[in-house]
């Protein structure tokens, strides 16, 4: 009592950078005035809805911009816990284009069957809330809070659809695998604490550092944090829930769940390894090695197995996130800090745009065929040219071939893992190379089926593609070749972000 | 202060919990066990924090405190939802997608 | 390799002229005309023949001119200067720091050969417009006649072995196009297809040997004489310099060889030439008198140094090239016996006359050798022109001597006069070409001291005189047969096999004069078939005499046109001019080869061009002795056929009735069918078919079984390894590294149960157990 | 290096000229097929026009030099730049993809495969001409790369949908196989470039310092370049993905691929694998040359035991390329240069020789070779230009196939110093052997096809006797070029030599000549 007491006296109110924190109150104030609304307008207004989510996003991204144009390079407030820097401000944008794309991918999709769209949107925009926070928190506390803002609207979304058994299952195993995996996250955030007295990760970082070597309780504290996000990136063995989810949540829903919720879990896997834990690579660096390997391969050639497109993508993206962690493995040798950093960011905003296309493709073509079967697809290519291209260079670009956003990001990847010229590097691009071989096995697949297999029951009407999936398709599609083909347009944005505090370089 | 007994303490709950969690095919009986991980996280840090003199820890404990309230409620409706269409809260006849 | 002046002595330049340096026009003109018809033949008054003849005329002039020229030059040297072949070349390719040259190399060789071929082309060009007319591909047929002579000339006037080769190749080319000319017959494509098939067997030696030949020599010859290691006149030299390895020479000696012998169709490789008759006959006449098969011997010729030093001729025991050479000869000889196709006796007589060139090469009889091919050109092309005038006026397109042919020297007076000229010629009969030269092969094969090989030579002569006396008896003595007699024969030829009626097909086309031959029956032919067989037949009498060594020195004319002179050229390039040479140290006759600059030794202050060779005095006893041997054979396959054919003697039938001790005889000269068997069973079962049917069999079964076997072989095993290897091993590899990743799939499937307490077990235990890990390593 | 920078512009107007078509047929949502076609062939008969433009302005008597060469910024972060540029090896295969592209175009006029789509195909075609191009011209590394792996999807897809009966399987494996070397090559171009400093992806750069490196690594790094390139080759092991792409590849998949895309493999060894990495060229050379000459045997066997025309044809690729890489083996510039001049001799005759396959299809609607027969008397002219391509395929001289296979077979002789001679002279011998074999599938398919009478009746049913027609105008037309390359190559082989020989001796300089 006396203690709390003392500290009480201390205690000044912290001042805010209202500025900085623009972005998120931004959405906050959307996200209000959403719900507010949705009380308030009848069935045929909901409409409104759908443009004031997508305007805030667009909204919220002002402030992003001006802040990245600000002089000021770091803003840091609540003495360093809660950081504005290039870094943040990247993932930010990515954050928020990536919820503009799947507001346009919903925005036709929830219309189908009563159910509530305002909760659809509350929950999006507030879920997109606790990312934005992610990309700045630089405390276990903030990490803690904002990985569950974020996650329990997604636990809500992945079941949005109330009466479909299969969003239930996917939303219940969702939930519990997730509150169970930050459960056990939380028990090495504690331990943690307690061998750095302190939440605030560059102390964290400098404390560990302090000492040379470490004590059993560093080793389970850093694997069960790692444990805790490796879940978020459905990193094998931790993707377990993936598949199911995203097979049965609503596809709007599994899009924004491989794509945003993906890249929130790998900002604070890179602002934790980064910050707090750089210098106990021996404990982290195999344990990541390990996981990018058996995630790479894994996802893959159980996705050379499915049937449901939604599925196979999953397990697509899961073997995507073994690519990006590839770098990761590598990134406490000297000199490789900074190229792995930037290839996760450029991963990152890649995929984004690919597997964003690749969705609404999807979504696009369950208009007509009201079917999740790749042999759907059969000669879609016949009565639907554009969408058989566009779904063509969306799946190459995921297979990373040239000229295609893909390649540049795998081949970063590779960069970084070369450049640290260790064994594990080497070793470990050797997999990479082979899995990115075989992952062209149900990529092929698809293009296959699109391109050369007969239309099944040949049914050739032509699909009707609604104008926020083209929008979503053009923005999606444009960005893919302009990665591709003039790589130093995303690069640009992946080497200005520079982790605040980080202590690798 | 004896601070190994309440780590003892709290790493035996968090056995327990995973245990729970592990063995439990009731939603409801798992929703718990995940109370007890969480409870033996609170243990945990308010014993750090009593240890090194520093608040942190319990700033986090009641973060915890609040955000596992939310959880339980979140659960708690998942749990209804399933309930009301398949009239069973036993996560296993949840296994319609596998592969 | 510079020298005092004083042992230097500057001699006249040596005659040129417009022709000599312009010989490379010769194989152009075909080359060009070549091209024409194939492009504007078809709309030719006559079918782009005319462009065909008009060619060969032009290089024949050219030939002639050059021939000419090319004495000129001789006699305008010194007794015993070295003349300088013509030599023009001009850079074709250059490629990583090597030259490769085109160019022209003209020598006495050289001119020989080249007349030799125009002559022969040209004749068989215009008997062709007459036996080919009407032919559905007469257009085709000419261009490729004429590209065929072309690629031969060029060959002969090669400078370097790069040009050599092409000419070789488009000659192989050609063969197989013409060969196969009537490609409706299976057996025809297949004759073709095993021609060109086994020369090209023969081809790999002769990539090998050049290669070796280029690297072993390039930079001796770059040295001393300015040339490439392709250049024939370097290799030549360099061969003769001492410079060369033994071993790599004789290698290369020995790859060339088998080029020639594939080419040359000597034993083994000899197969594929009877099968080449499926062509037309003038084709036949062409590839097996002056040009194809005589490019293998040509080869040898050309490059003698190589072979000289390499296989170590005039070394004692003999070498490769001669028992190559004389085994051909009795084989092949032997062979012709049992033929009843008169192209296929004629084909063997080529093969084993072949046989002949090789062993005067092999025995160091390079003269003769050359002056063979000479001679045996024109009486060879005669007979088997002979043989087409028969099948085409006479036989109706047969050429079964023993069925459609005999007694047709009465009715085809020409043909039969100008047939027996070349058989005598063929035998070598005095004053017959053959004489001289395969005479003179013979003889200095004994003198150069193989007696062994001399004595196989004299049976191979007792054997062609046989073999020819029983072809001319069956085909113009006794009763006319078959299509000879006049019976339309349209059945039995199609009974026969293939080979006995490819000419059919010449006139597929118009069948009025099919027609025409099946009404009146066998006559002359016309004046484009006789007036070639009367010219040749003069050349087969009068050739010979070129080189009559028996009337003395001043009739070796050949010796001193072609042969060239064995001295230590100093230096070929001196300023004086082209053609001009400094010569020391000339190595007498009287000294043996062995002591001799060129022969054996190396030279001292120059290089050879060629190696220093004896020459047999003529004496008429052998020569005696070689007639006797040949009229021998000639009387017992007369007297044989005599027996046969004399059935029907009225007197003697009276005879024997009268006399009874003769009822034997009586019975043995009555029952026809009991002489033929006489003759057949007991003389030709007796003589003939123990060697000639034990060679034949061997030659169909074991050597052609061979080369079938080998091919099925070559199938069987590519299937093998197509289906096993390729299929299974290699290719199955990736296919199963494909299910196999499926497979791995497969097994990691059950994790995915979908049962949510599993999943959170994985989970944990996966953390569980990599924090247990790095705990370990880590503390 | 040292390079000529004037008219830099001309040589990514003659790469990016096709997209540009390409970009106008997309735009043209409802045009006809004629307007397709127009569209296409007006494409490419320009960028063939800019590249002939670029022969002319090339300066033939530094052909050793980069010449038009243009260095733009690109991927600035990873010191990847836009740079580009021709010397003696690369222009000739440049243009040569032109010609081939502009001919595919013309007899795809009237000769577009099932199942039709022709604006798909038409842009298909013009993709690949760009990717093709690119490859030749790359002086960067990574640009190389994307161009390497551009050309891939096109060739996909033209194999997949248009192809033959196994179309899909014969695609996927096409591209997985190819996709898998070219993995292990990026690999090791990164690994190369780390071991140089780290300083630039330039190819010119590289060779001044890839000698630097430490042997035994430079051996690692010449492995994952040697999977990549033996692959596209493709050489011996790695080989079986070409029959079935050739096989169910439509014609003009067929010719580009035996014409160029085979071409990509052995140019890489030439302009990337020798001069930046000699050591580890010298340590692998007998490997390269065994692999070779057992491909040319192991080709011409698998030749033997086809019974489909277009396979064996495939099957004959395997071999010419043997000879190829034996050429390239030897390390010697006299060898390469051979190899130079087999890749185009080889592009010219088998890409014919594809067309003609093709022809046969059509008119007989097999090609079974037994079911075949008698051409010469259906179809003289198409019978007797087939004749002409297998002579030339089978090696005889005054043809180009002979300039690329004599040579690579003499080189063999004596190999560049550091190399043990009787191994190479056992491989001369070997390959010699590989003539005769090639003469031998070569003139039996011929024999069977073109030679005897006419067995229409026996193919099936008599409908498509009438399709036995001779040679069209468009295959004329498209054909002439081709024919007339043969021959003028084959009596003049120094036009390409003398373009050649400059440019490889400078490459080859670490191998002493």
């Amino acid at each position: 009592m006396q203690t709390l007491n003392i500290f009480a006296a201390q205690w000044v109110a912290p001042t805010i950078d209202y500025f900085g924190l623009a972005p998120e109150l931004v959405l906050a104030g959307g996200l209000c005035l959403v719900l507010m609304l949705d009380l308030f307008i009848d069935e045929r207004k909901k409409w409104m809805l759908t443009a004031i989510t997508s305007f805030t996003l667009l909204a919220a991204m002002v402030p992003v911009l001006m802040l990245a144009l600000s002089e000021t390079e770091v803003r840091t407030m609540f003495d360093g816990r809660y950081v504005v820097d290039n870094f943040s401000l990247v993932m930010k944008a990515v954050f928020l284009l990536a919820g503009y794309v799947v507001v346009l991918l919903s925005s036709s999709h929830i219309e189908e069957g009563e159910y509530w769209r305002g909760e659809y949107w509350f929950l999006l925009l507030t879920s997109l809330l606790g990312m934005l926070m992610m990309a700045s928190s630089r405390d276990l506390v903030s990490i803690f809070v904002a990985l569950e803002f974020l996650s329990i609207p997604a636990y809500m979304l992945a079941a949005w659809r109330k009466r479909d058994p299969k969003s239930n299952e996917a939303g219940v195993k969702y939930f519990l695998l997730g509150v169970f995996a930050s459960a056990v996250m939380l028990y090495g955030m504690s331990l943690m604490y307690g061998v750095a007295n302190s939440t605030l990760l560059t102390e964290i970082g400098a404390k560990i550092t302090a000492t040379g070597e470490f004590s059993a309780v560093h080793a389970l504290a850093v694997v069960f944090v790692v444990v805790g996000f490796a879940f978020k990136v459905s990193a094998v063995p931790f993707h377990t829930w993936a598949p199911d989810t995203y097979e049965g949540a609503p596809t709007p829903v599994t899009a924004f769940l491989s794509v945003a919720s993906k890249a929130a879990g790998f900002v604070a896997l890179v602002v934790l390894l980064y910050t707090a834990f750089p210098l106990a690579q021996d404990i982290w660096q195999p344990f990541i090695w390990v996981l990018s390997a058996l995630t790479m391969t894994i996802g893959n050639v159980l996705a050379l197995k499915q049937h449901n497109i939604v599925r196979m993508i999953a397990y697509s993206s899961i073997s995507q996130g073994g690519f990006v962690l590839m770098p990761l493995a590598v990134a406490g040798l000297a000199g490789s800090g900074t190229t792995a950093l930037r290839s996760v960011v450029l991963y990152m905003i890649v995929y984004a745009a690919t597997n964003l296309g690749v969705f609404a493709i999807i979504l696009a073509v369950a208009n007509k065929t009201r079917s999740g079967e790749i042999s759907s697809y059969g000669g879609l290519f016949s009565y639907a040219p554009t969408l058989g291209v566009l779904m063509t260079l969306f799946l190459a670009s995921l297979a990373g071939i040239p000229p295609l956003g893909g390649w540049i990001a795998k081949f970063v990847a590779f960069q970084s893992l070369i450049q640290s010229q260790s064994t594990w590097g080497y070793a470990l691009a050797f997999v990479g190379a082979v899995n990115s071989v075989v992952a062209f096995g149900y990529y092929g697949n698809v293009m296959r089926e699109i391109w050369m297999r007969p239309v099944p029951d040949s049914d050739t009407t032509l699909i009707s593609v609604p104008g926020s999936l083209k929008l979503a398709l053009v923005i999606t599609a444009g960005a893919t070749l302009v990665f591709g083909i003039l790589p130093g347009v995303g690069l640009q944005f992946a080497d200005l972000a520079e982790i605040a505090g980080a202590i690798i370089r | 202060m004896f601070v190994n007994q309440f780590l003892f303490l709290a790493a035996v709950l968090f056995c327990i919990g995973v245990y729970g969690v592990i063995a439990r095919k009731n939603a409801v009986l798992m929703l718990m066990s995940i109370e007890l991980i969480l409870n033996s996280v609170n243990i945990n840090l308010l014993t750090f924090a009593m240890r090194n003199g520093s608040t942190d820890g319990h700033t986090f404990a009641l973060y915890i405190i609040a955000v596992a309230a939310a959880e339980v409620g979140v659960g708690l409706g998942l749990v209804l939802l399933v309930y009301r269409n398949k009239k069973t809260i036993s996560v296993d006849e949840l296994s319609e997608m596998r592969g | 390799m510079n020298l005092l002046a004083a042992e230097t002595e500057v001699l006249a330049p040596l005659a040129s002229g417009w022709f000599l340096e312009n010989a490379w026009l010769i194989p152009v003109i075909p080359a060009i005309a070549f091209a024409l018809i194939i492009l504007i033949g078809k709309r030719l008054p006559m079918k782009g023949s005319e462009l065909g003849v008009a060619s060969m005329l032009a290089s024949l002039v050219l030939s002639a001119g050059a021939a000419y020229q090319w004495i000129q030059r001789v006699n305008s040297a010194t007794e015993e200067q070295f003349v300088e072949p013509v030599i023009k070349s001009w850079s074709w390719w250059r490629s990583g720091g090597f030259d490769f040259g085109i160019g022209q190399h003209i020598d006495g060789l050289s001119v020989v050969v080249l007349f030799v071929v125009a002559f022969i082309s040209t004749l068989v060009q215009i008997y062709s417009l007459e036996y080919l007319r009407g032919d559905r591909r007469y257009t085709h047929f000419f261009a490729a006649l004429t590209l065929f002579s072309g690629g031969m000339l060029a060959m002969v006037l090669a400078d370097n072995m790069i040009l050599f080769l092409l000419g070789w190749e488009i000659m192989g080319l050609c063969s197989f196009m013409l060969i196969g000319h009537w490609w409706e017959e299976d057996a025809n494509s297949r004759a073709a297809l095993k021609a060109f098939f086994t020369v090209r067997t023969g081809d790999v030696g002769l990539l090998v040997g050049i290669s070796m030949l280029y690297f072993a020599a390039n930079d001796w010859t770059q040295e001393n004489l300015g040339l490439s290691g392709f250049s024939i006149r370097g290799i030549s030299a360099w061969a003769l310099s001492g410079e060369p390895n033994s071993t790599v020479i004789m290698v290369a000696a020995i790859a060339l060889f088998i080029a020639s012998i594939g080419k040359s169709g000597q034993f083994p490789l000899h197969t594929w030439l009877p099968d080449a008759m499926a062509g037309p006959t003038p084709v036949s006449s062409l590839l097996h008198s002056s040009t194809m098969v005589v490019a293998g011997v040509f080869l040898v010729a050309r490059l003698y140094p190589v072979f000289f030093v390499g296989l170590d001729i005039l070394g004692s025991g003999g070498n490769l090239i001669m028992f190559i050479g004389a085994i051909t000869i009795v084989i092949s000889a032997a062979l012709a016996f049992v033929q009843n196709d008169i192209k296929r006796v004629l084909a063997y007589s080529t093969v084993s006359q072949l046989g002949y060139m090789m062993l005067g090469l092999g025995a160091g009889a390079w003269l003769p050798a050359v002056f063979h091919i000479f001679t045996h050109a024109f009486f060879k092309a005669c007979l088997f022109l002979g043989a087409g005038s028969i099948s085409h006026s006479a036989s109706h397109h047969s050429f079964d001597m023993k069925r459609d042919m005999g007694g047709l020297r009465k009715v085809m007076p020409i043909t039969f006069t100008t047939w027996i000229i070349s058989t005598l010629a063929l035998c070598g009969v005095f004053p017959f070409s053959g004489f001289f030269s395969k005479d003179e092969i013979i003889d200095n094969v004994g003198n150069n001291g193989y007696n062994t090989f001399m004595i196989v030579g004299l049976v191979g002569a007792f054997m062609t005189a046989a073999y020819m006396t029983r072809a001319t008896y069956l085909t113009f003595f006794g009763e006319p047969r078959g299509a000879s007699a006049g019976h339309s024969s349209h059945e039995p030829h199609d009974a026969h096999g293939s080979h006995d009626s490819h000419d059919t097909h010449g006139d597929h086309d118009d069948h009025a004069s099919h027609d025409a031959h099946a009404s009146h029956g066998p006559h002359e032919s016309g004046l484009l078939i006789t007036a070639p067989l009367m010219i040749l037949s003069v050349l087969a009498l009068g050739s010979g005499l070129l080189n009559a060594t028996p009337f003395g020195e001043s009739w070796e004319r050949m010796k001193l046109w072609v042969e060239p002179r064995a001295v230590e050229v100093v230096d070929s390039t001196y300023p004086g001019g082209p053609g001009e040479s400094l010569f020391i140290n000339v190595p007498s006759a009287e000294e043996g080869s062995s002591k001799s600059v060129c022969g054996t030794a190396t030279p001292e202050k120059g290089v050879c061009y060629a190696p220093k060779l004896e020459h047999a005095k003529f004496k008429w006893s052998k020569a005696m002795l070689s007639m006797v041997i040949v009229f021998l054979g000639m009387a017992v396959s007369w007297i044989l056929s005599m027996l046969l054919f004399t059935k029907r003697d009225a007197r003697l039938v009276g005879l024997t009735q009268r006399v009874k001790i003769l009822g034997v005889g009586h019975r043995f000269l009555v029952n026809k069918y009991y002489l033929d068997d006489l003759y057949e069973k007991v003389i030709v079962r007796s003589v003939a078919y123990p060697i000639s049917n034990a060679a034949y069999w061997f030659n169909q079964n074991i050597l052609d079984g061979i080369l079938h076997s080998i091919s099925n072989l070559t199938r069987k095993l590519s299937g093998w390894v197509y289906k096993n290897i390729d299929q299974r091993v290699v290719d199955g590899t990736v296919n199963n590294s494909a299910t196999f990743t499926k497979s791995v799939g497969t097994a990691a499937q059950p994790t995915q149960s979908g049962k949510v307490s599993q999943y959170g077990a994985l989970l944990f235990s996966a953390a569980a157990v990599a924090a247990l890990v790095l705990v370990i390593i880590n503390t | 290096m040292n390079m000529l920078q004037e008219n830099n512009w001309l040589l990514s107007v003659g790469t990016f000229l096709p997209l540009l078509g390409v970009v106008v047929l997309l735009l043209t949502p409802k045009a006809s097929d004629q307007m397709v076609k127009l569209v296409a062939l007006v494409t490419s008969i320009a960028t063939l026009a800019v590249g002939v433009y670029t022969a002319l302005k090339f300066d033939f008597d530094q052909a050793e030099k980069l010449q038009f060469v243009a260095d733009a910024k690109w991927i600035s972060v990873i010191k990847s730049s836009y740079l580009i540029g021709v010397d003696g090896i690369s222009l000739p295969l440049y243009l040569l993809s032109m010609i081939i592209t502009l001919l595919v175009v013309i007899y795809s006029l009237d000769h577009v495969p099932s199942p039709g789509k022709p604006k798909a195909f038409f842009s298909l075609l013009l993709v690949l001409q760009t990717g093709m191009a690119g490859t030749f011209i790359a002086q960067d590394l990574i640009l190389f790369f994307v161009f390497f792996e551009l050309v891939l999807l096109p060739m996909f897809f033209l194999i997949g949908v248009w192809g033959g009966e196994q179309r899909q399987y014969a695609s996927i494996k096409f591209f997985l196989y190819t996709m898998f070397g070219s993995a292990l090559m990026l690999v090791a171009f990164l690994a190369l470039f780390f071991k140089t400093g780290a300083e630039s992806f330039s190819i010119p750069y590289l060779i001044e310092n890839g000698g630097s490196i430490a042997k035994n690594i430079q051996i690692w790094i010449f492995a994952g370049m040697f999977v990549g390139f033996a692959v596209k080759v493709p050489m011996f092991p790695f080989h079986t993905w070409l029959p079935d792409a050739h096989t169910q590849a439509p014609t003009q998949g067929s010719v580009i691929l035996a014409a160029i895309l085979l071409k990509l493999g052995t140019y890489g060894f030439v302009r990337i694998a020798l001069p930046i990495l000699p050591d580890a060229a010298r340590e692998w050379a007998p490997y390269i040359g065994g692999l070779a000459v057992i491909g040319i045997i192991y080709g011409a066997l698998g030749c033997l035991a086809q019974t489909d025309m277009k396979r064996l044809i495939a099957f004959s690729s395997v071999a010419h390329m043997g000879f190829v890489m034996l050429g390239i083996s030897t390390l010697t510039s006299f060898g390469v240069n051979a190899a130079m001049f087999g890749m185009v001799a080889h592009g010219l005759i088998t890409g014919m020789l594809f067309f003609i396959a093709g022809s046969v299809k059509e008119r007989y609607h097999t090609l079974e070779i037994s079911k075949l027969g008698g051409m010469l008397t259906a179809m003289p002219r198409l019978g007797w230009i087939f004749g002409f391509c297998a002579m030339a395929s089978l090696g005889l001289p005054g043809l180009a196939g002979f300039w690329g296979e004599f040579p690579a077979i003499l080189s063999a002789y004596n190999p560049a110093e550091g190399l043990n001679e009787t191994v190479f002279r056992v491989f001369m011998v070997i390959a010699a052997l590989g003539t005769v074999l090639a003469a031998a599938y070569l003139l039996w398919m011929f024999q069977r096809i073109a030679f005897g009478t006419a067995k229409n009746s026996s193919s099936h049913d008599h409908s498509h006797s009438d399709d036995l027609h001779d040679v069209t105008t468009f295959e004329w037309i498209a054909w002439t070029p081709l024919l007339l390359g043969i021959l003028v190559l084959g009596i003049l082989p120094n036009l390409l030599f003398s373009v050649f020989d400059p440019a490889v001796q400078i490459t080859l300089s670490a191998f002493g000549g």
